[in-house]
């Protein structure tokens, strides 16, 4: 019966989560995602607040759900191009890029890529760690199938030859497919703002000025360094640590004037990780209000300041230094609540960028033919009353795709399930 | 190439050697300027701090001129280039003010059209002249000089209203360089000479110059190079000042960019050019005087 | 807050959120505790006249500029201060040499005229003459304006 | 027992959380020197599909009839690891966890040679226990489609609703006389400033138009018995009593505005000293004729408290500090609530433009410790400075003082963190913006529905981060700020969220429960009732003077069986003997 079918655009913790919502309720679920595997942003994070469970321990099970799922077909590397119909009988058509590995025949074992001769960053680890040509983005991805970046490959062929499965096909070619569903979901997420766009924090410039995610990555066992802290221009561990806030975020020269709601939260937590790690590191948290609002988070905080002396300075630095022989990065901000104008040096500061629409969601609000709101997010049909309906009836969204709508996981999960709610309120009526 | 000169108040009182040097000079290089008969003051930021009304129409009323002249400002001067920049910017996009700035104007029988632009020395010589039109005319290299560029505040800042963060830099250092002469990049270029609290504060004033000097002294270059007469003079006397208050000795010599470049186009500097300069630069360009 | 606030170069302080990025910049401040221009925006936004309007404290600012590119919310700081220091002069809080350079503008259409000795020079080079052509229609706007009356009160 | 154990070992490294520490693969040595291990073999990842894979080859290739991984927590892999034993056809009950991250690598990570022998003891153990495993049959339960939405509130009425237009019964029962909850109370919603009407009125006819969903009014709860899918629940209305079978349970209960004591903040001393609840009652009903001059909020009253702030005195003058240091000092601790209530400053900025509107004059002046307003609410903030409100980041140790002056007025003192200044401040109105609380009935609730309550005093859910509408009992979820503050559409999102769970379960019809539970042996048992007492889920009932259990109930807690003075409940997967082995396995040494 095609009208029970479901898409879901976006295999991050909320499309997740309204695909099992849905397939375990009965409906048959296409879960579409651009990338090799499932996961998302979540999947990329060391450690989640305030219950410190590790990130990928806690989502692996949910991926694997999803692919085991009778209800659900996994569609990963592949891109929705086209739309028809309307609510209760969609038309989409799917385009399968082609990874150039069979993911039936694919067990996943990595020869080829132990032999493959290319290396590229890894773009799963913010670029900090590598990968082959040929490769997983991660050991728990899901499909466990492996991907060949035509970009780099040099067709050298040693991956096919590698293959006991005989799962690796150079020639694979792009594929289309079509679908029939009743209701779509929404759910790619959000890219990250480009801290290079505000010059006197050096990021791209200064080494040792790095972004929150890669500070995850940095920080996760499966990380590009094992889970060890390290400071990119000299490996060494650092001692002193600078976290800044609303780094194009509440920003209005950049047109980002929202919250991003997710910084402060992540900051603590992260900060709270680092004295874990390296007890005798200092870490400071430059913000302007610290919004630890949400469930646990102030009682949270508390404990940052008292039980692991977290320093926080209300005050938005105005400007970072690199001192070009350390490296060491000096930050000029002023204590606003002390009124005092100082500049310390620090080993590592670390950024946190605003949460930016994906770069192709206006794009694909085009496909479906829903709205965008004036940050380039897809716009909720009612803010108040239909937060996860857009303006197209049958098309629903979930997740930060939405705009920081989504303080954290729980509420992107929540919003999974809410659509799925939505979609069977649709399904059912039809 | 034709432009409405705009002098300002300081050079021609003060800083006679930049006059003389951009009269000999942008002739050479095709480029004709027009005095502007009856400009008053630009309206700088002292005034403006005054009144902002007094300094819009003020500055307007100068535009008018080069209106009614139907050429384009040329002014050597960071602080008359950024007042008449901006009174332009405004005006042309903010009716209400044009509307209110004109009925003040309407007194003196001038209208403001908002048909001209303001440009800059620079701005000429690399946007209109052209960097290599200006290397080619360099007949006798100044080599083996190491500088610091002081672009100045407001040839750079703010964003909104330069093309570009570094405007001023780049294109600054590229017609420096042209010269032969090597552009020694050093921490807080974009630093304030202290200029603007002269005669306000200037204490503060000496404090701001010398965090410049040593970033200059830190860089080890033999010389400053400025556009801004504000500069100029801040640097040069200031230096002095700041000798006197801190007794520290930086001895950078400082010299207005179109001496260089006359300089180089093998015009040399009259006596009383080379005396103008506080601190002497006849140790470093002996071969050049 | 409100005779800031309304007018021209004085809007940026509705956006101001207190954040530092523009104190943390300024040159003036990184050298003395006197000059915050946060902690100025403050004040004014908490209508703190007394404690700002006679003071020192609008007079610290170099115009650089450098906040006006800072600014997170684009405040314009450095452009508020004209606001501040028009209301400051109006209640007769100019310094001694702003008061002079508007006193010679007004007399002369210019803020800063040569000395003698400069004078002799530019005949010598026959450097064109400096006159006060103009100074009428100057004195007419400045009267229009109200700044004739300042800069005879100072 | 059985046939002889063939029991399979299969030791993860979780990429290095273990392997980093403990030295698996001198572990996988010693494991296979014990008895009854037929197979072993370690896995980087042993959740990864590969090692599923290779769990599953393994069942067949040594024809294992006991499987143990020694990885993770059981709580998030149990089930996946269990599912892969299902599929090799093998009960899942067969099938053992031993935990050597939490409990050994991450706890000692520092020494690795002693968390290998610990490892070593801990999977010996799990080896020791293993043999004495039994396959178990899972009972299965019919589901009711019938749900029961406790909380007429906007949170109650979205999952009634979301679930009636799925064709389910839907039981509205709410303890006031009319549907609505909080918002009745309030005038217009922020950021869109819409009249709360204009959402709640369509949403009531909705409800009481919609014939799958019956509203009970002036209703409580009484008694909840049963279990997932069959749930007996005793309404009572007044002297009415009522009992209902439902098959899941929405908890929509609800929060109420904290309303501080006389005294606090001079609330009650003074009447024109209001909550900002108060306040948009009485702007809505035109309460406040002639203008303010000033209107005074102070925020984070109640809420926030007992957290430790960052105090630098430096921006104040000399003067001012020695006082201010004494006045904290002598400061005593106010009353309230640790946590952030997330939605006051959007609630103080709607006020205050609220009051800006009808009195541009007005000089609003908002106290607060950081202005949160998150996602776009900034816009919010922005559009409230705009309208030259004034926020004031006060030193917050300092209670602001708050005294009377002439006709009415009052006069508040603050310290200004930010330029360092005292300010008196004049004024005709002082609102205190105060946190939302739990009901005082949740926590009878929350017994009778036997869930727990977080530290905040709210409903707890089964996962914070990844099961934030479940609680820990099947069947029951959590809608609205029942589980903590929340704004209209967040709380509409969870509401939507709690039935699409609840929905998910009754679509099925049936589940499968665990069969981790009591079992009484008829013979031993003297029908004395301690069970039917210790029992804190009602599991056990006497009938003929036995005990019997209902399994759907029973959490397996062991509760029971350890009270037993004849010893006549075995916990089933939790037998004597499989622990005692597992206990001698601890004590004995190694070989």
């Amino acid at each position: 019966m095609e009208e029970k079918a479901v898409l879901v655009v976006g295999g991050g913790i909320s499309g997740i989560q309204a695909s099992l919502d849905l397939a375990s309720r009965g409906y048959k679920v296409y879960l579409v995602e651009k990338s090799p595997s499932i996961g998302g942003r979540m999947a990329q994070l060391d450690k989640t607040f305030p219950t410190m469970d590790c990130s990928m321990c806690i989502l692996a099970p949910k991926m694997i759900d999803c692919s085991h799922h009778p209800n659900v077909q996994l569609l990963t590397y592949s891109e929705v191009k086209g739309v028809k119909g309307s609510a209760g009988n969609f038309v989409v058509t799917v385009l399968r890029k082609p990874r150039f590995v069979d993911e039936t025949k694919c067990t996943g074992c990595g020869i080829c890529a132990d032999h493959c001769p290319v290396e590229v960053p890894n773009e799963f680890d913010e670029q900090l760690g590598m990968r082959k040509a040929i490769y997983m983005p991660f050991p728990q991805a899901v499909p466990r199938a492996m991907t060949v970046d035509k970009v780099n490959c040099i067709e050298c062929g040693l991956c096919q030859k590698m293959c006991q499965a005989g799962a690796v096909d150079l020639k694979q070619q792009p594929q289309e497919v079509e679908l029939d569903v009743g209701a779509i979901i929404l759910s790619i997420g959000f890219d990250l703002f480009d801290p290079s766009q505000i010059p006197t924090y050096g990021y791209g410039r200064y080494r040792n000025v790095i972004t929150a995610l890669e500070l995850e990555r940095l920080l996760c066992a499966s990380g590009p360094t094992g889970g060890h802290l390290i400071r990119p221009s000299d490996g060494r561990i650092p001692r002193k640590i600078a976290f800044v806030q609303c780094v194009g975020s509440r920003d209005r020269r950049l047109g980002t004037t929202y919250c991003s709601s997710i910084c402060c939260k992540y900051s603590v937590k992260d900060a709270v990780l680092i004295k874990e790690h390296e007890p005798n590191t200092t870490v400071s948290i430059f913000y302007i209000d610290l919004r630890a609002f949400g469930k646990g988070f102030q009682v949270f905080v508390n404990r940052a300041k008292s039980e692991y002396g977290v320093r926080f300075i209300r005050s938005s630095p105005g400007e970072i230094m690199e001192n070009p022989l350390t490296k060491d990065l000096t930050v000029w901000y002023e204590d606003t609540v002390a009124g005092r104008i100082e500049n310390v040096t620090f080993d590592l500061v670390v950024l946190c960028p605003a949460l930016l629409p994906r770069t192709d969601a206006r794009e694909l609000a085009k496909v479906f033919g829903i709205e965008v709101d004036d940050y380039g997010f897809f716009k909720a049909s009612n803010v108040l009353t239909n937060p996860v309906d857009t303006t197209v009836s049958g098309i629903f969204a979930c997740g930060y795709c939405l705009g920081p709508k989504t303080g954290d996981i729980p509420d992107s999960i929540m919003q999974g399930s809410a659509t799925a709610a939505r979609v069977a309120e649709v399904l059912e009526r039809v | 190439m034709k432009y409405a000169f705009f002098l300002g108040c300081l050079i021609p009182a003060r800083e006679l050697s930049y006059e003389v040097s951009v009269r000999k000079v942008l002739p050479e290089l095709g480029v004709e300027l027009v005095d502007m008969k009856g400009a008053n003051c630009c309206a700088p930021f002292s005034i403006q701090s005054v009144d902002h009304a007094s300094w819009m129409a003020l500055a307007a009323r100068n535009l008018c001129l080069a209106e009614e002249m139907g050429l384009d400002i040329m002014t050597l001067c960071n602080d008359c280039y950024e007042s008449l920049l901006m009174v332009n910017n405004i005006l042309k996009r903010n009716p209400a003010l044009r509307d209110q700035v004109n009925q003040i104007l309407s007194e003196v029988g001038k209208e403001y059209k908002g048909k001209i632009d303001v440009k800059n020395l620079v701005d000429v010589l690399s946007g209109d002249v052209g960097v290599d039109k200006v290397k080619g005319a360099i007949k006798e290299p100044i080599s083996g000089l190491r500088v610091g560029t002081q672009p100045g505040c407001h040839l750079t800042k703010p964003k909104r209203i330069h093309f570009e963060v570094l405007r001023g830099f780049n294109e600054l250092d590229a017609l420096v360089q042209a010269t032969g002469v090597e552009s020694v990049p050093y921490e807080r270029k974009e630093m304030c000479c202290g200029g603007p609290l002269r005669d306000i504060n200037d204490d503060l004033a000496r404090q701001v110059s010398r965090e410049k000097l040593i970033a200059l002294k830190n860089a080890e270059v033999q010389a400053v190079v400025t556009v801004c007469p504000f500069c100029f003079l801040q640097l040069d006397l200031g230096q002095l000042e700041v000798k006197r208050h801190f007794n520290e000795e930086y001895n950078l010599p400082v010299i207005h960019f179109i001496e260089l470049l006359r300089m180089g186009m093998g015009m040399k500097l009259d006596d009383w050019e080379v005396k103008a300069h506080r601190i002497p630069i006849t140790e470093l360009l002996k071969d050049r005087l | 807050m409100g005779e800031i606030a309304n007018t021209p170069r004085g809007k940026g302080i509705l956006l101001c959120i207190q954040c530092g990025r523009c104190s943390s910049s300024c040159p003036v401040a990184r050298l003395t505790g006197e000059h915050n221009p946060r902690r100025l925006m403050e004040m004014v936004i908490l209508g703190f006249k007394k404690e700002v309007l006679p003071t020192q404290l609008p007079w610290y600012c170099l115009s650089c500029f450098t906040c006006l590119d800072r600014c997170p919310q684009g405040g314009d700081v450095g452009e508020v201060m004209f606001a501040i220091r028009n209301l400051a002069v109006k209640q007769g809080n100019t310094p001694a040499g702003v008061a002079a350079q508007a006193k010679s503008l007004y007399e002369t259409t210019r803020v800063i005229n040569p000395v003698r000795t400069a004078l002799d020079r530019r005949e010598s080079l026959g450097l064109s003459k400096i006159t006060t052509e103009g100074l009428e229609e100057v004195q007419k706007i400045l009267r229009r304006t109200g700044m004739e009356k300042i800069v005879k009160s100072t | 027992m059985g046939e002889e154990p063939r029991i399979g070992v299969f030791i993860c490294h979780c990429g290095v959380n273990i392997g980093g520490v403990v030295n698996v693969p001198e572990v996988v040595k010693y494991v296979k020197t014990l008895p009854n291990v037929a197979h072993s073999e370690d896995n980087i990842y042993t959740c990864s599909e590969a090692g599923l894979a290779s769990i599953k080859e393994a069942i067949k290739k040594h024809s294992l009839n006991k499987v143990i991984v020694a990885s993770c927590t059981p709580r998030t892999h149990e089930p996946l690891f269990r599912s892969a034993c299902r599929e090799a056809g093998l009960n899942h009950y067969l099938f053992e966890m031993a935990n050597i991250r939490e409990q050994c690598s991450w706890v000692h990570a520092h020494q690795p040679e002693r968390a290998t022998k610990k490892a070593r003891d801990i999977v010996r153990m799990a080896v020791a226990r293993a043999r004495w495993l039994n396959p178990q049959e899972e009972p299965e339960l019919e589901i009711k489609d019938t749900a029961l939405v406790i909380g007429g509130g906007i949170a109650g009425m979205t999952t009634a609703l979301t679930l009636a237009d799925q064709g389910f019964k839907v039981y509205l029962v709410e303890k006031e006389p009319q549907l609505g909850g909080n918002l009745l109370r309030l005038h217009k919603l922020y950021p869109t400033m819409q009249d709360t009407i204009e959402i709640l009125e369509p949403t009531i006819k909705a409800v009481s138009q919609n014939k799958n969903i019956e509203t009970l009014t002036s209703t409580t709860v009484s008694e909840v018995k049963g279990y997932v899918g069959n749930f007996k629940v005793a309404l009572a209305k007044n002297e009415e009593k009522r009992e209902i079978e439902v098959g899941t349970i929405i908890v929509a209960c609800g929060a109420m505005n904290y309303t501080p004591p006389k005294g606090l903040y001079q609330y009650g001393v003074y009447s024109n000293i209001v909550t900002q609840l108060e306040m948009d009652e009485l702007l809505r009903n035109g309460k406040i004729e002639k203008p303010p001059e000033r209107v005074v909020m102070i925020q984070c009253v109640g809420a926030r408290k007992g957290e430790i702030r960052a105090l630098d005195l430096a921006g104040f003058p000399k003067s001012d500090t020695a006082r201010l240091l004494a006045k904290i000092l002598k400061a005593k601790k106010e009353e309230g609530w640790p946590y952030c209530s997330k939605i006051c400053c959007m609630n103080a900025i709607k006020n205050s433009i609220l009051i800006k509107e009808r009195f541009p004059q007005t000089d609003v002046i908002i106290l607060y410790g950081d202005v949160r307003v998150y996602k776009e609410y900034e816009d919010f903030y922005s559009m409230a400075r705009e309208n030259q409100v004034k926020f004031v980041k006060h030193i917050e140790e300092v209670t602001p003082e708050i005294i009377q002056g002439p006709e009415g007025k009052l006069t508040v003192t603050a310290y200004d963190a930010l330029s360092g200044r005292e300010m008196t401040l004049p004024c005709d109105w002082v609102v205190l913006s105060t946190p939302l609380i739990p009901h005082k009935e949740e926590v009878i609730l929350a017994r009778m529905l036997k869930i727990p309550i977080s530290p905040d005093g709210f409903l707890m859910e089964a996962h914070l981060k990844l099961r934030p509408v479940d609680t820990q009992m099947d069947g029951i979820f959590l809608a609205g700020v029942s589980s903590g503050p929340k704004d209209v559409p967040e709380s509409i999102i969870s509401a939507k969220a709690a039935a699409a769970r609840a929905a998910t379960l009754m679509a099925n019809k049936k589940m499968r429960t665990e069969a981790l539970t009591s079992v009484v042996d008829e013979e031993q048992c003297i029908g004395c009732g301690l069970c039917e007492e210790i029992c804190t889920y009602g599991a056990h009932y006497l009938e003929e003077a036995k005990s019997h259990t209902i399994a759907a109930l029973c959490r397996g807690c062991g509760a029971c069986a350890a009270e037993c003075p004849r010893r006549a409940i075995t916990m089933q997967h939790f037998t004597d003997e499989q622990v005692l082995a597992q206990v001698k396995a601890a004590l004995m040494e190694e070989p």
